[in-house]
């Protein structure tokens, strides 16, 4: 038994090695760079009392809040705040389609210059603050949750232009090869093919984007887009932690609901 | 039947993109009728060999003549017509797991009708009628309303012979119809191909890694190795030396 | 849901409300604020006829875009967002909220109603820090540069006071909400802090020896109210109309109860654009200091 | 060829399941536009409106560039350790949250409630108590980044974790290794590249998310966001907007590189 | 040798928690140093019946014993070091992908080592000696730091093999190690295997679809369908005919 091994593969473990090191350096660098950057504030001293006064209205939340019927208690800003993230993530969903076909790249493409185009333009909108364009929409169609339903629909397409477009790349292609095989023209292809593979895919991301939407709908209250959000910077803005309470309470439900909601149809259409 | 073949290959080269060589000088031909088996090792270019007679894929050079025309000049309709007459048979089905099988088999039959008939599923009620013929041919008409997800393998790939069927194709490409099946299936899947072969004289041309299989269905086995073909002969002067050759590592 | 605004709108006669459209926001130095809309929406309605809506944001600048692209008519804005507005949509301000003013010690409500409040720079009692020629080389918590209450008054003052807030060796550190710049004098984080009078109410739940330990050494000259601002192309009639509608709310016990509660305003008085003169000086001298 | 065709089940026929779901659906779409007051017409009607912003911004103001940096820096400093703090504390949780490697099922079920629970807190929420007890600055965007990344990485974690090949953990096992050797040697190898992938994901969602906590007071490029709005002036809004892509871009590039060379 | 058996089966049943029976009344023994096979049809338990004996699956009734030990009662430390000397080779090789060979051959020795020392990766001199022995036992010693992705089936295969030995198992269980390999492939690794057999004297049980393959290498051939053992033989009384009955669909 003689165990001699070819030096070959034992020199390029050694730059394996190298190259392992230098990761670790870069990665290093970086959190130095991370850490000394920062100035650190370390608890406050009111932070004792300011923390019991925040548990304190936690805990004790402030219940005439839930419904009174003026269409601005909690429930009902939590069943706009919804409809808001609904109706902007089907409006959004339908867009991305398109957008998805554009981004994803294909082997055939030259230099990827149109998926490539596409992921760019995808990353601009999914960059583009949602504030901002809260207020470009607030401009267009005055304030309320109409331009909310508009900021959401807009500023999901970024991510779920992404998430389709991977999921475009990574289908299984076999399906469409077949249709191919039996002579089908391209519209052919994609309805029969294309979209029946990777419908589950987009509807499961769908949900996932919606799950998403709904907690970030808050954001858009900010700037007077409509749903829960609103109240909810108010209650902070003047300490109102019973107020603040509630509102986590009835977000926290409502999420939670959601969540278990969009699993069991996941479940039921995949 | 001697006059002309069905398909003939003429110094055809293809090289991928990335330089791999997939076929070299290939130079032979297919009678109409015959039961061909491809043997070779994985990744001798059984599959490249098969994917260029439906321009799956693209040859670099060379020739390959389908009755006697040229592949390589089709495009657009006429590419599909040719595509038509081809049925092909995939190692993993290909099957869309969502739809019935009615669904999937009604695919089969997309290049018969103009587009949006087809993308709104209206198939006429000849050609329900013929789905549910394929689908007995392969012994399966009871899973007729099924999902393609909620078959076995074997089952499966009897969905695909069925949906190859309602193209009425001239030829059968297989590339590797019975990996992953037991032998129980194999058998199944191997004696319908057989059969379209000898009932509706189908040319089929099959690529396949066993040997004993091969020995037992084909007319004549063709070798590859390397994208070469290395053995090329009618069944009867098949010698397990000869096999041997094709499977000898390079 | 907003009307045909722009149809209505036809030349130099104006515009003529048929829905109006009315946007709110909080102003920096009300202590509480609700987001309400609707009990505003029922009093308006009933004095002006004509349906109403009103909602509700915490940033200005959407009132301000909306008001340009014609769909709010009449925001709630602070003296500086009203400047701004007025400068670039031409939107005119119809009246100013009143309050009640802010004494000394203690931040307690005066019985006397004013159109104006003043910005306070507060440090710690146990500072040492008496005068604004102390803050030279000391750690100051400010608002952001567009704050008028907690940027650009009390720094013009200080120059005015010979301190030069940029160049005196002075740190400063933006915080956010003048509810922060309290709580970080009383953290020792800081110094000094520039707040609107009154600021310290607004931690008092949370630190009850606020107004023992954290005291003013100075207090800048009147800032105008929050106003009530209406798009510039409204008829002088409607201009007029509204102003008086806010008013007669004002007035009535139920109309009080709610715009006091709901938005801390007090009452409303007339107001005119050379009102706000005063904050153009202010900035440009603001402007001034970075040189 | 006598084989039974079968008769099509009631439910296929009539086509049940679909006319449902779609009902469903333009039900929900109905109540939700009649609840948010939506209006086509309007927005196309006033989409001069909506360009408006667009074409003020148009004219990037870039001499505002250097002024930027220091927070964009920042931002992206915060970031860092948010993410990563998050994503360190999620690693155990994922673990015990993930059905495949833990059977217990009440351990798993209060593992993933807390995640659950910590998942739903709106980041918004979460700034503005973290900036009431640790002040403006940093430390509280931090935390918050911190809290919102390890409810975020935790699920992707271990629904990964869910998706792995279980054929090497069956192999170790007949090998006779301990669970810890297991995860160490048949888990992490497999998930590795996919959590870096994750981590890098959740990083950039962080350099975006704070351009909105820096409005509560956490710190970064937010702040100065809002301060170019508050003054109209959207050629600086612009030079924000495309500095924070040109760093989103780049850790999406290093995701990618980073997938590729890791795969 | 014929003294006691390395394993046996008493009134061994399986059903599993959805009801199906995987095994039922399983009766025999397997003397030490035999190279048996099992074969039967997809779904006949032949993978339940092997992960029986190195409790992967445990039985619902009757009681397995090796070495003349009933198995049921090893828990924990001892379930482990009963698993060490059995070694398991899968179909589908289950490698960690993406580490290195030595990595996945090492991994067999975990058992040998406490928790922090494997984790941290400190095998002895002694133990990195004797993985590249078992690799070169298998003829892949020049993989050594290559990563199991980058090869081939039939080499994933021996490396999981070589894995195996690092444990020396006294007893070998393979679960259709050879299911999509080529013909030369299946050769090699089926060889390697007897060789185990013939020359430490291992144990191996083996699971095959291939009949064929199952004649050339067995010692003794047992068949499985629906749970039982329908039939039990040694090499030498195998017929064609007995064989069939295993794969009569039910
Ligand atoms: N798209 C491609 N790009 C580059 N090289 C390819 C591509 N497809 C196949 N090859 C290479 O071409 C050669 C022939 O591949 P081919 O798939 O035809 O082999 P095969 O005989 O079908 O093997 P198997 O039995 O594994 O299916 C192989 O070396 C393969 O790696
Ligand atoms: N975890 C499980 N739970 C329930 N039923 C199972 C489970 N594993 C296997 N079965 C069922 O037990 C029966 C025996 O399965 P087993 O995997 O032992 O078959 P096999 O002979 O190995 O088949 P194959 O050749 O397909 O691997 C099958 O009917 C199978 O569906
Ligand atoms: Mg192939
Ligand atoms: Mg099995």
């Amino acid at each position: 038994m003689q165990t001699t091994i070819s030096k070959e593969p034992l020199s390029l473990t050694l730059w394996r090695r190298w190259q392992w090191l230098l990761w670790l350096a870069v990665v290093a660098v970086v959190y130095t760079w991370a850490v000394t950057g920062l100035h650190f504030t370390g608890l406050q001293e009111s932070a004792a009392s300011v923390s019991r006064s925040i548990v304190h209205g936690l805990v004790q939340p402030d219940w005439s809040y839930v419904y009174n019927g003026s269409g601005e208690d909690l429930v009902s800003l939590i069943l706009q705040t919804l409809a808001i993230a609904f109706l902007g993530t089907f409006i959004s969903a339908l867009i991305s389609v398109p957008f998805a076909f554009w981004a994803a790249r294909s082997g055939k493409e030259w230099l990827h210059v149109r998926s490539g185009s596409g992921k760019v333009v995808l990353t601009l909108i999914r960059t583009f603050p949602e504030i901002v364009l809260a207020i470009m929409f607030i401009k267009a169609v005055g304030p309320g949750s109409y331009a909310g339903v508009l900021a959401v629909s807009i500023h999901s397409i970024g991510m779920l232009g992404k998430l389709f477009s991977e999921a475009i790349e990574n289908m299984d292609r076999g399906a469409e090869e077949a249709i191919t095989s039996a002579g089908g023209n391209g519209a052919q292809i994609f309805i029969l093919a294309t979209l029946p593979t990777i419908m589950p895919e987009f509807i499961s991301y769908t949900l996932y984007r919606f799950e998403i939407a709904v907690r970030s709908a808050s954001i858009l209250g900010m700037v007077g887009a409509g749903g829960i959000g609103t109240p909810m910077i108010f209650a902070i803005q003047t300490r109102n932690w019973p107020r603040v309470g509630i509102i986590l309470l009835g977000i926290v439900l409502m999420v939670l609901l959601i969540d278990s909601l969009s699993e069991q149809l996941r479940k039921r259409l995949i | 039947m001697e006059a002309t073949p069905i398909i003939s290959f003429k110094n055809v080269n293809k090289i991928y993109d990335n330089g791999t060589v997939g076929l070299k000088d290939i130079n032979f031909d297919i009678p109409r009728g015959e039961f061909l088996v491809v043997v070779g090792l994985s990744g001798a270019g059984k599959s490249t060999l098969l994917r260029t007679i439906n321009r799956m894929h693209e040859i670099t050079s060379g020739e390959i003549r389908i009755e006697n025309e040229p592949i390589s000049q089709y495009k657009g309709r006429s590419l599909r017509l040719l595509r038509r007459k081809i049925g092909m048979i995939f190692q993993n089905f290909n099957l869309v797991k969502r739809s019935s099988v009615a669904k999937n088999v009604l695919a089969g039959r997309v290049s018969y009708y103009p587009t949006w008939k087809s993308i709104l599923s209206l198939f006429s009620a000849a050609d329900k009628q013929k789905a549910v013929q394929s689908l007995q041919r392969v012994s399966l008409a009871e899973k007729l309303y099924a999902r393609a997800d909620e078959l076995s393998g074997g089952q499966q790939q009897r969905v695909a012979i069925a949906r190859t069927l309602m193209q009425d194709p001239k030829i059968i490409l297989a590339d590797e119809p019975i990996a992953s099946l037991d032998p129980l299936t194999t058998k199944t899947v191997m004696d319908i191909l057989k059969r379209l072969n000898q009932e509706d004289g189908i040319t089929v041309i099959v690529n396949l890694h066993s040997v004993a299989l091969a020995r037992a269905y084909a007319d004549r086995i063709v070798g590859l190795r390397a994208g070469e073909v290395v053995y090329d002969e009618p069944i009867g002067q098949v010698t397990e030396a000869d096999l041997n050759r094709v499977y000898q590592t390079v | 849901a907003c009307g045909k605004t722009t149809a209505s709108t036809s030349g130099s006669k104006g515009y003529t409300p048929k829905k109006l459209t009315v946007e709110f926001v909080p102003s920096s130095n009300a202590g509480t604020i609700e987001a309400k809309a609707k009990p505003l929406e029922g009093l308006l309605k009933k004095q002006l006829g004509i349906p109403v809506t009103v909602s509700v944001s915490t940033d200005y600048n959407t009132i301000v875009e909306a008001m340009g692209s014609k769909k709010v008519d009449v925001g709630f804005l602070p003296p500086d967002a009203y400047v701004l507005a007025h400068k670039q949509y031409h939107d005119k301000v119809l009246l100013q909220a009143q309050r009640y003013g802010v004494t000394e010690p203690g931040d307690k409500p005066s019985t006397q109603l004013v159109n104006y409040y003043r910005s306070q720079i507060l440090v710690r009692k146990d500072s040492g820090i008496k005068s604004v020629k102390d803050l030279k080389g000391k750690k100051i918590a400010v608002q952001d540069t567009t704050s008028t209450a907690g940027w650009i008054y009390p720094a013009v003052e200080m120059l005015n006071h010979g301190v030069n807030i940029n160049k005196s060796g002075i740190q400063t550190v933006t915080v956010k909400g003048h509810d922060q710049g309290v709580l970080s004098v009383y953290n020792k984080n800081t110094d000094a802090a520039f707040v609107f009078q009154g600021a310290r109410n607004l931690v008092k739940k949370d630190q009850k020896d606020i107004m023992s330990k954290v005291v003013p050494i100075y207090t800048t000259g009147k800032i105008p109210n929050d106003t009530i601002t209406a798009r510039g192309d409204m008829t002088d009639k409607w201009q007029k109309k509204i102003a008086t509608a806010f008013k007669q709310i004002a007035k009535t016990k139920e109309g009080h109860a709610i715009i006091s509660s709901v938005y801390s305003h007090e009452g409303y008085t007339d107001s005119k654009d050379s009102n706000f003169d005063i904050i153009r000086q202010y900035d440009k001298k603001a402007k001034a200091l970075d040189k | 060829m006598t084989s039974q065709v079968p008769q099509r089940p009631w439910l296929q026929r009539w086509h049940v399941k679909p006319i449902g779901w779609t009902l469903l659906l333009v039900g929900l779409l109905i109540a939700s536009s009649r609840m948010t007051g939506v209006d086509v017409g309007m927005f196309f009607s006033n989409l001069g409106q909506f360009t408006d912003l667009l074409v003020r911004m148009s004219r990037p103001a870039w001499d505002y560039l250097p002024v930027i940096l220091q927070p964009l820096y920042e931002t992206i400093q915060m970031a860092i350790l948010g993410t990563t703090i998050g994503a360190a504390f999620a690693v155990p949780f994922a673990v015990l949250a993930a059905s495949n490697l833990v059977h217990n099922r009440w351990l798993r079920g209060i593992i993933r409630l807390i995640l659950d629970l910590v998942r739903t807190l709106p980041d918004l929420l979460l700034a503005a108590i973290f900036v009431a007890i640790f002040g403006i600055g940093s430390t509280a965007g931090v935390v918050t980044l911190a809290i919102f990344s390890f409810g975020m990485v935790s699920k992707l974690f271990y629904e990964v974790i869910e998706t792995i090949d279980m054929g090497p953990l069956e192999a170790l096992e007949s090998v006779g290794a301990n669970k810890l050797t297991i995860i160490w040697y048949a888990v992490l190898p497999q998930i590795l590249n996919q959590f870096v992938s994750y981590f890098l994901y959740t990083l950039e969602i962080n350099v975006r998310a704070s351009t909105v906590l820096g409005y509560l007071g956490a710190g970064g490029i937010g702040v100065f966001l809002q301060r170019s709005l508050n003054q109209f002036n959207y050629s600086q809004t612009a030079v924000i907007i495309l500095a924070t892509l040109v760093v989103v871009m780049v850790i999406d590039g290093i995701s990618n590189h980073l997938r590729r060379v890791l795969l």
